[in-house]
C-alpha cells in the first residue's frame, strides 16, 4: 500500500478523532464534500456530528475555535487555502496566540493551511505563510515535508496545548507517497535528511525535493551537500543547524515564502549570530522573488526556488 | 430599445453559453441574472467588480471576448499579462475591476471608487455595481463594505446571486435567515428579490435597482434566487446537490427562459436565435484561434517588480 | 425573587458608580443595561463576555470587586498578573471571556466556547452573553460571529448598547439603519430594543431575551438605546457630544432611574439606597487598599514565554 | 518655535491636502473630533469636505482606498492604532499590494500605523508591524525616526504611486521636538545618525534614540559607536549599512518588532551574506521578547530594547 501526504493528513485527522473525543474539525466544504482537497473526506461519516461545514468566515472561524479550545475541545480547523487565512489573521495572531500569555489558559486549537505553489493557482492559491506567523509570539509554525512528518506532526499537533500553525504544502499532496508512515519524530527538532561534509542546505516543506535533488546534481560533480528538514520553522533547531553548518563551514537556506524577512533571514542571522566562526564563506538564501505568485507556469516556475535555482546557488557557495 | 437590449442581452448569453476554452469556475444557470445586471453599465464609464460567475455580465457591460480568452490562455497580450488569470482579470484604470480571490473584498474598492469619483467630481451619472455568492454575504469584508457604502450612500447596485450552494456548502449552513434580502434593512438600503432564472424579471429588476440608485438613493441590494447549473468548478461534478426536485424552478436554465420569452415577445424567431448561437460560436472561436497564436510569458522578459515607483524597487531576485 | 434581583443590581451599579481607581474606560450612562444582562448569567457557569463598557454587568455576574482592582492596579496577584489590562481581564477557564482590543472579535470566542459545550456534552442549561457598540457592529469580525452563532443556534444572548457615538463618530457616520434592531432579521436571530435607561425595562427584555435562548430560540440580539455619560476614555471631555436636547431622553442617567423605581415599588427606601451606596463605596475603598499593597511584577521573575509548552518555547529574550 | 513629531504628522497632511486637491483623509474619529492622537487636528475645518469620519471597519477602509486610488484619489487612511491593521490586513496585503503588479494600475494610498510601544499601553495598542508587511511583495515600509523624517516622509508618501505603510512611532509622538523641519531627504536612503569607527548600529524610529543614547555611553569608555537609521525598512538601504560595515567592522541591528524574523534578521542576512568579509566579529541583533506586549509599565520596559540592553549588547560586540 502507498500513502501520499494528503492520504497522511486524512489519516491523522481520522486517528485525532478516533483516539480524542474532544477533537473535532471545522471549515469550508469538509463535511459531506471532504473538503476541497479531500483531506477529510469520509471523516463526516465515520465522526458522525464532528465535522462541520461553515460558513465563509475565517475571522469567526477562528474566534470559534478558540473560544471551544477554552471548554476543553481541541479543535482542526481547515482553511480552505492559507492565503484565505490572511482573513482570520487578527484571531490568530492576536486572539489565539496571546490567550495564554493574558491569562494562563491553554488555547490547544490546529490550524490547517494548504499552503505553497502549484501550477496556475495564482497569487491568492499559492501563498506561503509561514514567515508571517512565525514573527508572532504564541504560535508554534509546523511544516512537514514527508509523508511520515504530515502524518505524525499533525497527529501531534492536536495534543499540542498551543495553537499549531500547520503548513502543509499542496505541491506535496499527490506528488509524494510512502509505504507506511514510519516512525514519530518530536515536533522541535530538525532531521538531517541527507548526510554531507561540504556545504549545509538548511530548508523545510517542499523545498526540501528541490534541496535534495540539487544536492544529487551537486554529488555528480564530487561534492557532498548535507540537507537539514527543519520540520518546524518555530521552534527552529537551531542546535542541529549549528552542527551541520560546524561540519560544513557553508550554508544556504532556502525557502518558498517572499524573499524580505522570514525564514531563511531567520536562519541565516542565527548562524551568523551563534556561528560566526563556523562559517567559511558567507551564508546564502534562496527564496520566491519579491513579486505576488504567477498565475502562468512559466512565470511561476521562475518565480519560487526550483532544482535549477539551488544547484546554482551551491555551486557559488562551494566556489567561494 | 427594450428589444436591443434583450438582443445584446441573448448574445451575451450565447457567448457565455457556448463558454470559454480552459475555464474553470463557470456561471450556467446565472447568466441572466448576471447579464441583467451587467447590461445596465457602460463599458468605459461605469464601474464594474464582477465575481466569480459573471462571465455574462462582463460580457454585457463590454468586456471584448478576445481579452477574456487571453486572460485564460494567460497570454502577455490579455490585460493580466500572465501574471494573474481568468476570473481575476479586470481594467482598473476603465473602472472595469479586477477581483482577488478573497470573496467580499471588492465591494469596498468599487465603493472607493464612486466615493473618489463624487469627491473629484467626476461622477456625473455613473454608478457602480458588484456582486458576490450567497456564500460571499458571510464574509465580513462584504458586511463592513455594504455597512460603508449605505452610509456614503453611494450610487452602487450590489447583485447577491443566491444559487444555493457555496461550493459544496447549502444555504443552511451559510446563513439562518428567510431571504438574504432580509439584511438589506439591517443596512438601511433598498433590497429587491427576483427570480433569477427569469430574464424578463431580471432586466426589470436591475433597471428599477439601477434607476433608484442613480436617483440619489444610495445602495440598492439586488437578490436573486438560482441555482448553480454544475459544479462549483469544472474539476467538481456537484453530487452534493442532492434532491434537483427540490430546487426544481430555481433549477431550470435561464438560457431556455429567456429564448422562450424572446420569441413569445416576438423579439426573436427560432431561427434568429439559432443564428445568433452560431454567431457565438463563431466569435469565441476566431478569439480562442487568435489567442493561442499569442506569446505566453517569458519570465527572463518579465520584469519582477511589484512596485510601479523604479527607485523604490529593491529587486530582491534570486 | 424579582425584588432580590434587583437589589444585586443596584448594589453592582452603585459599586460601579463609585467606580475604580485608574479606571479608564467608564460605563457611566450604561449601566442598568449591562447589568441587566450581566445579573442574568451566573458566575463560573455561564459563558460571559463583556466589553469596555460592562464594569455594571461584570459586577451582576460575580466577579469580585478585588479582580478588577487587582487588574487596573497591574498587580501579580490580579488574574491578568500584569501582562494585560483593565477591561480586558478575563478568566476564560471560568467561562468569563477576557476581551482583546479588536472590536467584534470576542464575540466568535463566545460563540465557541458554547458551541464546545454542546458537542461535549457540558451545556445543560448554560447560555452565553456577549456585548457589542454602536460602532463595534461595523465589524465584519461581529458580521461574521453573529451569522455563525445563528447558524449554529447557539444559546447566545447579544447586548448592542448603542449609545450614539463611537469614541467621537455619531452613529449617522456608523450605519444607515433606523435601528440596529433591524440587523436581527437579517441574519435570522430574535431581535429586542429596550430603553437603555430604563432599568426595569432592561430587566424584562433580557429576561425574555434569556428564557428564548435557552429554550433554543437560538442568538438574541438586545438593542438599548442609551447615551455615553462621559468621554470615550477618561482623557476626553466629549465635547463633541452636541447637542443635549437631542438625546434629552437616552441622557438621563440610569442610575437615578433605577433608584426611582425601586423606590416608587416599594423594593427600597431612600435610606436604604444611601446605605448600598456607603456599603459600595466602603467595599470599593477595601478592595483598593488590598490591591494597593499587592507586589507589581517583576521583570526578572517573569517567564517571557507565550507557549503554554515549555518544551517548544525558544525563549528568544534579548 | 518647536514643533512635536505628531505635530510634523499634522503639517505634512495639512500641506499634503493644500497641494494637491486629490488627496483625503478616511479614518475612525479623525474628522471633527481630529484623531485619536490628535493627527488631523483641525484638519476637517481647514479642508473641508476631504477628511472623513469611517465607520470601525478596517478592512473596508483600505479597500476604498484601494479603490479610489485607481480612480486618480490619493488618500491617507489612518488606522487608530497600528495593531488594528490587522483587520484590513488582507486588504492591504493581498488587495493594495498586489493591485500594479496585477494590473498595472497604481495604488497611491498611504496607510498611517500609529506604532509602538507606550507605558501602560498593552498588548494591543504596542505593536510594531513594519516586519510584518515589509515580507509583502508591493508594498513601501517607512519608519521616521525624528520630526523632520515624519514630516517630508509623510509629504512625500503621498506622492508615491505605490501603498505606503507609514510606522509612526507613538512614543516619540510628543517627547520628539524640532526648531523645524529641516531638509527633504530622499526615501530608500538611510542616514547616519551618528558617524563612529567602532562599530555599527542600524535600527530605525523609536530605536534610533535609544540606540544613539547607548552611543553616547559606550563613548565614555572610549568607544566610537555608528548609528544608522534606515528610516525605511523596505526598500532597506543596504548600500550605506554596507558601507558603514566597512568602516566599523561590527554591526548590531536594533528593533522593536517580535524577535521571529523581520527588520533586525533581515539586516543581518544582509550583511551576512553580501559583506561577511567586512565583519570582525558576529553580527548581532536586539529586539523585543517573545511575548505579547506587556501591560504594566515594568515588564514593558523590559521587553522592548532600551538604552541599557544596547550598550550591553554593545560592550558584547565590542569586546569580541
Ligand atoms: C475569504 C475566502 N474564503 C474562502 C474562499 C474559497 N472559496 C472560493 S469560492 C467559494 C464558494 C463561494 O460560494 P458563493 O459565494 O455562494 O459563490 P458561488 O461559487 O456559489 O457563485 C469558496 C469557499 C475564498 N475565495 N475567499
Ligand atoms: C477593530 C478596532 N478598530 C478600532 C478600535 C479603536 N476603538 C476602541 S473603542 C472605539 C469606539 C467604539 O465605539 P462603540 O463600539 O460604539 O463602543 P462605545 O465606546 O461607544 O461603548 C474604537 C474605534 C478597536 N478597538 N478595534
Ligand atoms: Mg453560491
Ligand atoms: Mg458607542
Amino acid at each position: 500500500m502507498s500513502l501520499t501526504y494528503l492520504e497522511a493528513i486524512r489519516e491523522a485527522q481520522f486517528e485525532a478523532l478516533r483516539q480524542n473525543p474532544n477533537v473535532f474539525l471545522y471549515g469550508q466544504d469538509i463535511s459531506t464534500f471532504g473538503g476541497a482537497f479531500k483531506a477529510t473526506k469520509n471523516l463526516s461519516r465515520e465522526f458522525p456530528g464532528r465535522v462541520f461545514d461553515s460558513p465563509i468566515s475565517e475571522d469567526a472561524m477562528i474566534g470559534m475555535a478558540v473560544g471551544a479550545a477554552i471548554e476543553g475541545a481541541r479543535p482542526i480547523v481547515e482553511m480552505q487555502f492559507a492565503d484565505f487565512s490572511s482573513v482570520g489573521f487578527n484571531q490568530i495572531v492576536n486572539q489565539a496566540a496571546t490567550l495564554f500569555w493574558r491569562t494562563n489558559t491553554p488555547c490547544p486549537i490546529t490550524i490547517r493551511l494548504p499552503s505553497g505553489g502549484t501550477p496556475g493557482s495564482g497569487p491568492f492559491h499559492s501563498q506561503s505563510m509561514e514567515s508571517i506567523y512565525a514573527h508572532y509570539p504564541g504560535l508554534v509554525i509546523l511544516t512537514p515535508a514527508t509523508v511520515e512528518d504530515a502524518y505524525w506532526m499533525l497527529l501531534e499537533s492536536v495534543e499540542i496545548n498551543d495553537p499549531v500553525i500547520f503548513c502543509e504544502h499542496k505541491f506535496l499532496y499527490y506528488h509524494l507517497k510512502s509505504e507506511d508512515f514510519g516512525e514519530a519524530m518530536p515536533i522541535g527538532k530538525a532531521r538531517i535528511a541527507r548526510p554531507g561534509r561540504d556545504a549545509t542546505i538548511v530548508t523545510y516543506s517542499a523545498m526540501l525535493h528541490e534541496s535534495l535533488k540539487a544536492a544529487e546534481e551537486l554529488r555528480l560533480d564530487g561534492y557532498e551537500v548535507e540537507v537539514v528538514d527543519l520540520r518546524s520553522v518555530k521552534p527552529m533547531d537551531t542546535d542541529t543547524i549549528l552542527a551541520s553548518v560546524a561540519r560544513t563551514g557553508r550554508l544556504l537556506a532556502v525557502g518558498e515564502s517572499f524573499p524580505w524577512g522570514g525564514v531563511t533571514a531567520e536562519i541565516v542571522a542565527r548562524v551568523s549570530s551563534e556561528a560566526f566562526h563556523l562559517l567559511d564563506a558567507p551564508p546564502m538564501r534562496l527564496n520566491s522573488k519579491d513579486t505576488p505568485i504567477p498565475y502562468h507556469p512559466n512565470l511561476w516556475k521562475s518565480h519560487r526556488p526550483t532544482t535549477g535555482h539551488i544547484s546554482a546557488a551551491l555551486r557559488d557557495l562551494l566556489r567561494y | 430599445m427594450l428589444s436591443r437590449t434583450l438582443e445584446e442581452k441573448l448574445g451575451s448569453l450565447y457567448r457565455a453559453g457556448g463558454r470559454i476554452v480552459g475555464g474553470v469556475y463557470l456561471g450556467r444557470g446565472q447568466e441572466a441574472f448576471s447579464a441583467a445586471a451587467g447590461i445596465h453599465l457602460r463599458w468605459g464609464k461605469d464601474v464594474y467588480g464582477p465575481l466569480i460567475r459573471d462571465q455574462a455580465g462582463r460580457i454585457a457591460y463590454g468586456e471584448p471576448i478576445l481579452d477574456t480568452m487571453r486572460t485564460y490562455l494567460g497570454v502577455v497580450t490579455g490585460p493580466m499579462r500572465g501574471r494573474d488569470g481568468n476570473i481575476h482579470r479586470g481594467q482598473p484604470q476603465k473602472g472595469y475591476m479586477a477581483m482577488i480571490s478573497h470573496l467580499g473584498s471588492l465591494v469596498s474598492v468599487v465603493s472607493g471608487a464612486l466615493f473618489a469619483r463624487r469627491l473629484l467630481g467626476t461622477l456625473g451619472d455613473t454608478v457602480g455595481a458588484t456582486s458576490i455568492g450567497d456564500g460571499g454575504t458571510s464574509t465580513g469584508a462584504f458586511h463592513e463594505a455594504i455597512n460603508m457604502a449605505a452610509v456614503e450612500k453611494l450610487p452602487l447596485v450590489v447583485s447577491v446571486a443566491n444559487n444555493q450552494f457555496a461550493y459544496s456548502t447549502p444555504t443552511s449552513r451559510q446563513y439562518a435567515c428567510e431571504n438574504l434580502v432580509d439584511r438589506a434593512v439591517g443596512y438601511g438600503i433598498d433590497g429587491h428579490s427576483v427570480d433569477g432564472t427569469d430574464l424578463l424579471a431580471c432586466l426589470k429588476v436591475f433597471r428599477s435597482a439601477f434607476q433608484r440608485t442613480r436617483a440619489g438613493h444610495g445602495p440598492q441590494m439586488v437578490v436573486g434566487r438560482l441555482l448553480r447549473l454544475g459544479g462549483h468548478g469544472e474539476h467538481d461534478d456537484a453530487s452534493y446537490i442532492p434532491d434537483v426536485k427540490k430546487h426544481e424552478h430555481e433549477g431550470r436554465d435561464c438560457l431556455i427562459v429567456a429564448q422562450q420569452q424572446a420569441m413569445d415577445l416576438g423579439w426573436a424567431t427560432k431561427a434568429e436565435l439559432d443564428e445568433w448561437l452560431k454567431n457565438a460560436r463563431r466569435e469565441v472561436d476566431k478569439a480562442q484561434a487568435q489567442a493561442s497564436k499569442e506569446p505566453t510569458p517569458d519570465p527572463y522578459r518579465e520584469s519582477w517588480q511589484a512596485l510601479s515607483t523604479q527607485r523604490l524597487a529593491e529587486g530582491m531576485g534570486q
